[in-house]
């Protein structure tokens, strides 16, 4: 059952605009991934879905029912808060009992489809613990487990990763991926962390001030970002400025002449997007040379930020096996044919837009 | 506890409280002892308006802290979940009927329920005859008064315990199917009955106790606390008064002992 | 406020709320009114001894606040950050004066102070003359009677306000190197310091309207709530006790009215 | 000035023995990074370092001076705490201006000290404000200036980065690396943040369960780890069951004969580390063959799942640029001349520590 989101908009109080005008098609059966920098309007957007906020304007539909102003209640959803919201005063396994209680199916039945619930998370060993007495990872699989007991059309996922620490975080993401790809249910997943929206995406919606940038799959908007916002959210991006030429096929950097990965762009300013791992050691025929100015072991490689005469500032991914030291000088080359060039007119999305460090930036 | 202080942190935190402790003991034990030889001294002895008034004191702090409850239970609800400004004002005006002194409380409801109160004079004029008249001296006019002051205290009390509920756990409720009565009976009664206990604990204590509006008021209901001061001041009756102190330390020791109780099947 | 009600929510809310709006109206506006109106019907009459009762009044209140505050602010602070078991026990003791009767802790003070009382029947045997004696029916008697509930009371507010504060507050300051008296006047006083202030305001409101322990006691010391109450029972001087109500409900409005404004300070 | 702690021990009420005969030594003027799983007694180390905790056992030296009982306000030290603790009734000013209080210092020296602190933060612009109405990376600032304002000649940091969304915690750990390289003051930084460790450590000291396991430079803890422990912990690893034979510098696995890179170890059996990375594709001539069970696109990289035959389940990293999906046949090399290995009586430390995954264990 596809969702549908058409014109949604959300206000609040003192004209604050959470959502503006959001357009979404959520695909039957997928996993969906919302991800924005915090204030973005991606946890609205999904109390939205939820029916636990109403719009100021706009529709929702699951499949060809218009929900819009249907309570959470008659929607036939499954809601996983980041707080996990497990119920204290009942064990885990009422918790995931809790809403077959409003079915009219037979309490032996309900117990069945509970046991079975909690088997299939791994959870049977804690039927009789309060949340109190559950751990971060156990409390998630308990939420997913209550969420899903009731076979919702929708399962709606707040951050459900955000309240762990790193590492587990690592592993349930995981968990998660082979949880989603099990279920044949639409999945809406809210997150602000861009490796959890790569990796558990079948599509990911990127926001940014209540708005939609790009809706596309992980690998097209790492490849391919609609605007600098977009090529600077998903990793680190060396935006190297250029001049695409009459053909639209090449454009002149300081880096020299590069070919363009998918050409017809209007010719004119463009920026190329260069990411740190496009660049590779090359003794013998450099493109270029930076001077080393920090150098970042990060295990299986190397962060490293270098200055290069001609372009600036430039950041190299290489591999953590080699010694690297800061003021040394790297002969680089570029190790694809072709580059991703954004738009004049997309430059400017993001091209400003460092939350948080606006001190910085005045000081 | 991370002040650098752990070891010495025992002995000086103990000596810090001792003067609580020193207090407690002075105020408490050796002041109920006496109470206790008073009233056994000869032997004790307890008579039948004794038991009638604390029979009356009870039924009327029962029933005071059972309508307060049930008064309370949706306003502090709303008070608690509506964001709205006026709940600042709301919650300030409430807290004025607690700082009034006992006197004022029985002369409002004098004003209130009395021969020329507002009620009676109301009735009066809408049915013909003065119904309600002097309702103000008898147990109505207790009930009343009672409500005063236990229903800003009650509204107050609730409204703090509905207000530490997280509210996910109403919206989470929602999303897997309950609708508002189911919520409310399968959640938020479950997570606040500890706090409805406890507020209902308080509520009767404070009317156990409460003897200064009783005074004005209460004539054809004689309650414990109005006659243990009777007896003492005017009676003269030492052993007299310190039985039925010892009835009313009793009873409020006993509802005392339950707060824990309750508060510990708190999840 | 998540809950799929925003658009009805407001007035859902005040509909649930009215009870207690008619309740403030009927309980609080109507009979001021009558109060005021008593009081002045034949003209504002204010003459010298309600004066003296209301100087009394103030005067013993603010020395119970001042006394109270200064008393507890140390044992509050230690049972706040000291992890004891018996920090449990302690607080439940202290709510156990809170619950009893003003008669009863009128009867404790005498039974403390009295003439044959534990502190004069000491200082006569040791010193040889029963100093103190009959103490307990005057100012320092209502001290001390006033001082049992207040000193709990003083001591879990305050306690409550202190838990609120961080400990890591402290201990940031003493890695930047201030000393314990440093941390105390730095730290802790500025951020408790709206908690101490309404604190000394809810006692002093407390003592204000206390009227049944000094019904017992007062004999030589008049105060304004037992000169109402003498005015309405005894004399049945309708007009006189109105006045001295609305003295004595100014002065409570306007203590009241000093809270938020404390509050607000709060950072 | 060096930090120096000899057998250090703290015991709680009730036995918890949270730091266990830890001996450690800090040198002057570098960065020492604490790193661990919650409860592996990181923090309570670091606060027994500042003196808001006293040891059980065990003394605290900083250079020749014994601080084991000194109170943390005489030990010259400066803390920044995961939540900041910033006075909340103190403007950012005066906040930075605390420590300077108890000095001698006239007040218009103290005021130079705060302004030309906070300058240097690039904070100056928040000087009235007060903690309520400043951003978590403002606070962070804030709070760093607050301690370092004073000089202190030791700096305490507990996960100060832990309260921060990851975005901004990867913006400021960059941050934090250049402020720490600036500043010539012995440093102490707890993190259960493996990447932040590597970062940010000129030396890095994990502990486990109140114990120290290793101490050593992040390349030489990521490429030569101890134990299975510190082999997981610091990245993914494939751990490749071999025996070592009588020269001490090969093994025989089930991928092969390799050479050991640090020979030496007693004959018999061992474990191979090879991490993901070492392995690349090789359609030419390849060691093994993988099925891929899971691929996840991870934009630079995909980190592959697979099942070997000989080895059983093995992970690797490929470049983000080719196409792979699940069911195909991999054709692997591995990447290096010689592998790390784990001699048998450090293959047990570990082996079987996973944290909250117990009870998929279980069922």
């Amino acid at each position: 059952m596809n969702v549908n989101v058409t014109q949604l908009s959300k206000r609040y109080d003192g004209d604050v605009v959470a959502v503006d005008g959001v357009d979404i098609t959520f695909p039957s059966g997928q996993t969906t991934v919302i991800v924005g920098p915090s204030g973005s309007g991606k946890s609205t957007l999904l109390n939205l879905i939820a029916g636990l906020l109403l719009p100021t304007t706009g529709s929702i539909h699951f499949g060809n029912r218009d929900v819009t102003r249907i309570p959470p209640e008659d929607r036939n959803i499954g809601f996983v808060f980041q707080s996990y919201a497990l119920f204290p005063h009942m064990t885990a396994e009422e918790n995931v009992g809790f809403g077959l209680l409003e079915s009219r199916l037979p309490a032996s039945q309900r117990a069945e489809i509970v046991e079975s619930t909690m088997r299939r998370f791994g959870i049977e060993r804690l039927r009789r613990r309060r949340p109190g007495e559950l751990s971060g990872g156990e409390k998630q699989r308990v939420a997913l487990a209550r969420a899903l007991a009731r076979r919702p059309a929708v399962l709606l996922l707040d951050e459900p990763l955000a309240a762990l620490d790193a590492q587990l975080r690592e592993r349930l993401r995981s968990e998660l991926k082979s949880i989603f790809a099990s279920l044949n249910v639409t999945t809406i997943h809210v997150t602000h962390d861009r490796s959890e929206a790569m990796l558990l995406g079948d599509s990911v919606v990127v926001m940014n001030e209540g708005r939609v940038l790009q809706h596309d799959t992980p690998q097209r908007i790492y490849r391919q970002p609609a605007n600098v916002f977009l090529a600077r959210f998903f990793g680190d991006a060396n935006l190297i400025e250029g001049h695409l030429d009459a053909t639209g096929r090449h454009i002149d950097t300081a880096l020299g002449s590069l070919a363009v990965s998918e050409p017809g762009a209007t010719a004119g300013p463009v920026v190329a997007v260069i990411r740190p791992e496009m660049l590779a050691l090359a003794p013998s025929h450099p493109d270029f040379t930076v001077r080393v100015e920090h150098a970042e072991f990060l295990g299986s490689r190397w962060r490293v930020e270098g200055i290069s005469e001609r372009a600036g500032r430039i950041i190299i991914d290489l591999p953590g096996d080699v010694a690297i030291a800061a003021g040394e000088s790297l002969p680089l080359r570029l190790t694809r044919d072709s580059v991703h060039v954004i738009a004049a007119e997309d430059i400017a999305i993001g091209a400003h837009h460092e939350p948080d460090l606006t001190v910085t930036r005045r000081s | 506890m991370r002040s650098g202080e752990e070891k010495s942190g025992r002995w000086t935190g103990i000596a810090l409280v001792l003067p609580l402790l020193l207090f407690l003991t002075a105020m408490l034990l050796y002041p109920l002892m006496r109470l206790s030889a008073l009233a056994l001294h000869r032997g004790l002895h307890v008579d039948a308006p004794m038991l009638h008034a604390l029979r009356n004191s009870i039924i009327l702090s029962l029933g005071v802290a059972t309508v307060s409850i049930l008064l309370c239970l949706t306003p502090a609800w709303a008070l608690a979940r509506w964001p709205w400004r006026l709940k600042v004002a709301l919650r300030s005006a409430l807290t004025v009927p607690l700082m009034f002194s006992g006197v004022i409380v029985g002369f409002l409801t004098i004003l209130m329920l009395g021969r020329v109160g507002l009620i009676p004079t109301l009735l009066a004029s809408l049915i013909g005859i003065p119904a309600g008249s002097g309702a103000a001296y008898g147990a109505v006019g207790l009930v009343v008064a009672y409500l005063y002051f236990e229903i800003p205290r009650a509204t107050l009390a609730l409204e703090s315990a509905f207000r530490d509920i997280d509210i996910e756990y109403e919206a989470a409720a929602s999303t897997l199917g309950a609708r508002p009565w189911s919520r409310i009976r399968r959640v938020i009664l479950p997570l606040t009955r500890s706090a409805i206990a406890s507020t209902f604990l308080l509520t009767f204590s404070v009317s156990l106790g409460s003897y200064g509006v009783a005074l004005m008021l209460s004539r054809r209901f004689t309650i414990l606390p109005v006659e243990i001061y009777t007896a003492y001041t005017g009676l003269l009756d030492d052993q007299r008064a310190s039985t039925m102190s010892l009835m009313l330390v009793a009873v409020a020791l006993m509802a005392a002992s339950l707060t824990p109780l309750v508060n510990r099947r708190r999840v």
